[in-house]
């Protein structure tokens, strides 16, 4: 019953879900045996390098250069919206090797210690105020070709197969969201009352839903993946539904606090210790990560109703 | 509790596809729009010959015994194919509740062959549908369930917006004779019933909502405006991938609510009602996004589309509208201060005009 | 108080709305005599005839064609969705003067009378199963040149003035959303009363507001009118404002009626006789016709917001 | 009524908008977020100058002796600047509340100068905005309202997720000697107070709303995406239209709201709610809007939008929620079973920890 205390369990979320069933695909056997086993244990926290400044839902506008030197790659360049990046030991991403190459071409998936000579970061703080992204400066910093994932100038392939397991199903467990949705009841319970409360009572019984929507669907796909079956295109479906559940839920919670939603964690008339709040500004961000809902809406269009692209 | 089907299962329901995609085109369904005897439409045959409509009648009564997770995805197709014929108020209604309280065995066995038709009208719905057409129905009056033969009702046909569905207010007198369960059996079997057709018309509305999906994609695919495909406009694509995601997170639901009550679970009533106001809402939602996609050709009534859309219509208010089935969670979590009511109109006095 | 007493009131609104200020502004006065009188009497009916197999909301897509032959022009071609086209007496719109041009140039405004040889008008049944639209099949139909409204191949300019005013403040007056707001709270007060009721009475507090912001919206436009300023694509927004706030009264008002929603016009237990069904169906055109709701946003963000068109 | 303002209004609304371009750039909003003190911000002093903080205090009193329809304009600037200082409350409510209630005439006269601040807590108030800054505040205890002096109320600060909105839980005691009205015109006035709150910050609002559209329309201008700006995305298109169309549509009836208010009219209350809860809902829609169309560099503190984006959602909650003004208009319209509860919370027990 991990989730139903309310544990937020944010921490390494990124390093098991996105870089493990990669590293799994695609990482070699030393690979495999050097970063699995501390990933695992959560010894070692990985964060994702994907955005640039120029490059945030559109992996295949990278400008980032990894250049070849011998044995190792030089990096210059920037990365943005890197979550959880301040407390990482590790970040993977996606960089360019090949300068001559476009859009999707050259690029390569490479793991670079945080203790990189030639790589700052820089903690910028998120919409609640913690210091969770960063952004990442390189200059001239030199990665060692043994940590190149799959082929040089393949990352993209490497890639597109841990972003379908970045919108799909690893990273939001239904636990998540069934538990949520229970201390969305339990604060109707507690706060509501007066004669206009059905019409909020009617957006928690909503969100109530939608939360077993989605562990039936979760369920599903499980089942499916369990029978030998693959998840692709649809995995966007699934972080659609999620993330626009997420919002949904907080937003029915803040609307049961009338003017107490504003106020901040550790107040003492903060409702939940303003946990609300928090998950609030936290669950805006899932609309617009990991690819935002819109392109997410394209993908499902098109690849899994087929529609053209132009 | 692993939802996925057996093979045999999906095996049926393939089969069942073929079958409506060969013998039950829209042609079918506009026939049924303007024949005005209400009889069997020419796929009813087929679909008991194949068991499906005796698909819950025990081996004993010439029926296939199965249930609902058997039943659901069968639904589904007949939905798709917006089948003319009442299958949910006789297959997944009828036939279980006589077969439950014990009705007559020679009703059943013609029943489950589809020779016979048996209508169902319990307490809170305005009307009966296909009255006309039956050789019986089971009425709900008060604490009682009745079996009325057709000699004994009086049908006069009322006018749905979906022309197919054959609407009847009925006259009738309750009598000891037609009595086939009363008091706290009666309302057991009752509020069965009512589950069954829920999730049974939760089921026909994901069928439909895919079969617009699916026409509405064909459509937009085809047809260009300013020079490109109207589906490679990206508020059509999104229009679609949100009529997508409704349909998608429902069907779950509904298989669940089949699998609740083929196994009358604790938690049969909730799962149904999460179930028909999620598949209610998805079918309502992908009938919009398939005009608003179509324009104004889906507007006239020479188009196929219209008949989906208001199929959706008339099955997402039947057997409880999202609302009433949300309020029925509501109440399930605790959150209502007071009971839902029995009636599904959800007025305070109740509306016995079946 | 017209439309309290809940009159469609749909005939001939088109001819009044749309072609009245056109030949007001571009109609010779030998039109502006002859056409005016009878259509301010109702005398005439006028029916549009916009849209083309190929071109729906894309007018510049027209390919039927109105060529010169002497004082005439002879038009081939079809046209669709002519909305009251079953009962009209004339039809206006735009055709194809000059083949060789592209697009929007080369397009005449003509009026063409019901009786001209060589036009069929075959009638269309609507959702509702009125007999309401009309297909028009022209071929080798002589069109005399003085019901040519502009200048030949400036079809366009004119239209684009037209369908201005279709999209503006004439097409749909304020009363008849405030009264029928007014009606569905009517009907909310005989059919409510159950404990679940709060939810579906919000649906008709949110239409019935809906309705005064229209009102106070069209005030506030015709008193700038007034002052001598222009409307031009805002217009576009209280389109896609009157067309959705239709639709949602008319779902607020189907949801009051349970499994009675299915009841057609004219049965003994059809609410109101069956009027929110049919008015129903009657709000669906709306968020489709004179420019599709997702053209008419595409114009507010682009005329009104300035975002780029590609 | 045609609410077409003046020349007049409009020119006094561009030469506030020009004040707040100058002296309320982001960077004074971001250093009140920072400002230990809570004192007043830099634009405070210019906008007393210029008549905006006494607007409403009759011309013996120092003020302008204008009324709510020339307010209402002004106040949606400051929204749109985001001014950190609690115009609303000082301007748009305690200046009228002490001049309707013939409050001390030279803290009327120093609160039109804004020299001295009023403060106003209503019941059904959680917290109270800037009684840290307040000489005075003006508090509602059951059916009476006081004027109460720094000297005898304690403040202790509380945080808002917007930071430079200074709340603070107050702790006072009723006194014979601060009370300004009881009974009936206590009720009159705090029910005036109410509707002068709400359609104030309705206006803020509004202001909120468009300015967060057109950072937002310029963003998405610049930035390229797949190799074009994102504005040319028809869905980035689309979510602005929406935004904008909620805005346009909230403005007219919040200037009619400022008109119902000024004239004392009838169905002020009506249509102060139909204005709160249409600009509550078009301010939240923008913000929305806003965060995803600018994608992660809203998400972060370090951009500017974010503090639009709290402020917005803060003034959505604050006098009366859009859900509480909604059930006001639905018992206006005869249509709720008991009356709205006075507790803008609307919970069972009124919670006056004001």
């Amino acid at each position: 019953e991990y989730y139903r205390v309310g544990a937020p369990g944010r921490v390494n979320t990124n390093g098991i879900s996105l870089l493990g069933p990669t590293i799994f695909a695609f990482g070699s056997p030393a690979q495999q045996e050097r970063f699995l086993p501390p990933m695992a244990r959560g010894d070692e926290i990985w964060a994702q390098a994907w955005s640039e400044p120029d490059a945030g839902s559109d992996l295949a506008a990278i400008s980032c250069r990894a250049i070849r030197d011998g044995e190792w790659f030089v990096l210059d360049g920037q990365k943005t919206w890197c979550s959880r990046g301040a407390f990482a030991d590790w970040y993977f991403g996606l960089f360019r090797s090949d300068p001559d190459a476009e859009r999707h071409r050259g690029l390569s998936y490479l793991l670079i210690p945080r203790d990189t000579d030639g790589l700052t970061v820089r903690e910028v703080s998120r919409l609640d105020g913690d210091p969770a992204f960063a952004e990442l400066f390189f200059e001239g910093a030199r990665v060692h070709e043994s940590n190149l994932v799959g082929d040089e100038n393949d990352g993209w392939g490497v890639a597109m197969r841990t972003a379908g397991s970045e919108r799909g199903l690893n990273l939001r467990a239904p636990g998540r969201f069934t538990a949520a949705a229970d201390r969305l009841v339990d604060l109707y319970r507690r706060e509501a009352g007066g004669p206009g409360d059905a019409v909020r009572r009617d957006a928690v019984v909503r969100s109530w839903i939608g939360a077993q929507a989605y562990r039936q669907y979760t369920w599903q796909t499980a089942g499916r993946l369990a029978r030998g079956a693959t998840v692709g295109a649809e995995a966007s479906l699934n972080k659609i539904f999620w993330s626009e559940l997420d919002v949904a839920l907080h937003d029915a919670a803040l609307a049961l606090l009338g003017d107490r939603a504003e106020i901040d964690e550790g107040e003492a008339t903060a409702v939940d210790g303003g946990a609300w709040l928090d998950g609030y500004e936290f669950a805006l961000a899932g609309p617009i990560y990991a690819g935002t809902n819109e392109i997410q809406r394209n993908v499902v269009a098109e690849r899994v109703l087929g529609l053209p692209r132009r | 509790m692993d939802f996925g089907f057996s093979d045999d299962q999906e095996l049926f329901r393939s089969t069942v596809r073929q079958l409506l995609a060969d013998r039950c085109p829209p042609s079918v369904v506009r026939d049924a729009w303007t024949d005005p005897s209400g009889a069997a439409s020419p796929v009813w045959g087929p679909l008991a010959e194949m068991g499906v409509v005796g698909l819950l009648a025990p081996e004993s009564a010439g029926g296939l015994g199965m249930d609902e997770v058997d039943l659901v995805l069968l639904l589904e197709e007949t939905g798709r194919a917006a089948v003319p014929d009442p299958l949910v108020e006789h297959t997944a209604v009828a036939i279980p509740t006589l077969r439950d309280l014990g009705g007559p065995d020679d009703l059943l066995a013609a029943a489950a062959r589809g020779e016979r038709f048996v209508g169902v009208g319990l307490a809170g719905a305005t009307h009966v549908l296909a009255a006309e057409r039956a050789d019986a129905l089971i009425l709900q009056h008060r604490d009682e369930l009745h079996l009325v033969t057709s000699d004994r009702f009086e049908a006069t046909p009322v006018a749905s917006v979906d022309r197919s569905r054959r609407l009847a207010a009925v006259e009738w007198e309750p009598g000891r004779d037609s009595r086939l369960a009363a008091g706290e059996p009666a309302a057991r079997v009752a509020g069965a019933a009512l589950d069954r057709g829920a999730v049974g018309s939760a089921a026909q509305l994901v069928g439909l909502a895919r079969a617009m999906i699916e026409a509405t994609v064909a459509y937009v695919t085809e047809r260009e405006q300013f020079g490109r495909p109207v589906g490679s406009y990206q508020a059509v694509k999104h229009h679609l991938a949100n009529a997508l995601l409704a349909v998608e997170f429902a069907a779950p639901l509904v298989y669940a609510a089949a699998w609740a009550v083929a196994n009358d679970a604790d938690d049969r009533s909730l799962d149904v009602s999460i179930a028909k106001s999620t598949a209610s809402d998805a079918a309502t939602t992908a009938a919009r996004c398939a005009l608003q996609c179509h324009g104004a050709i889906g507007y006239t009534v020479e188009h196929d589309l219209h008949m989906w859309m208001k199929r959706a219509w008339a099955l997402a208010a039947a057997w409880g509208h999202a609302q009433w089935h949300r309020e029925r969670v509501s109440h399930r979590l605790g959150l209502a201060p007071d009971n839902v009511p029995a009636n599904r109109n959800q007025r305070e006095q109740p509306h016995e005009q079946v």
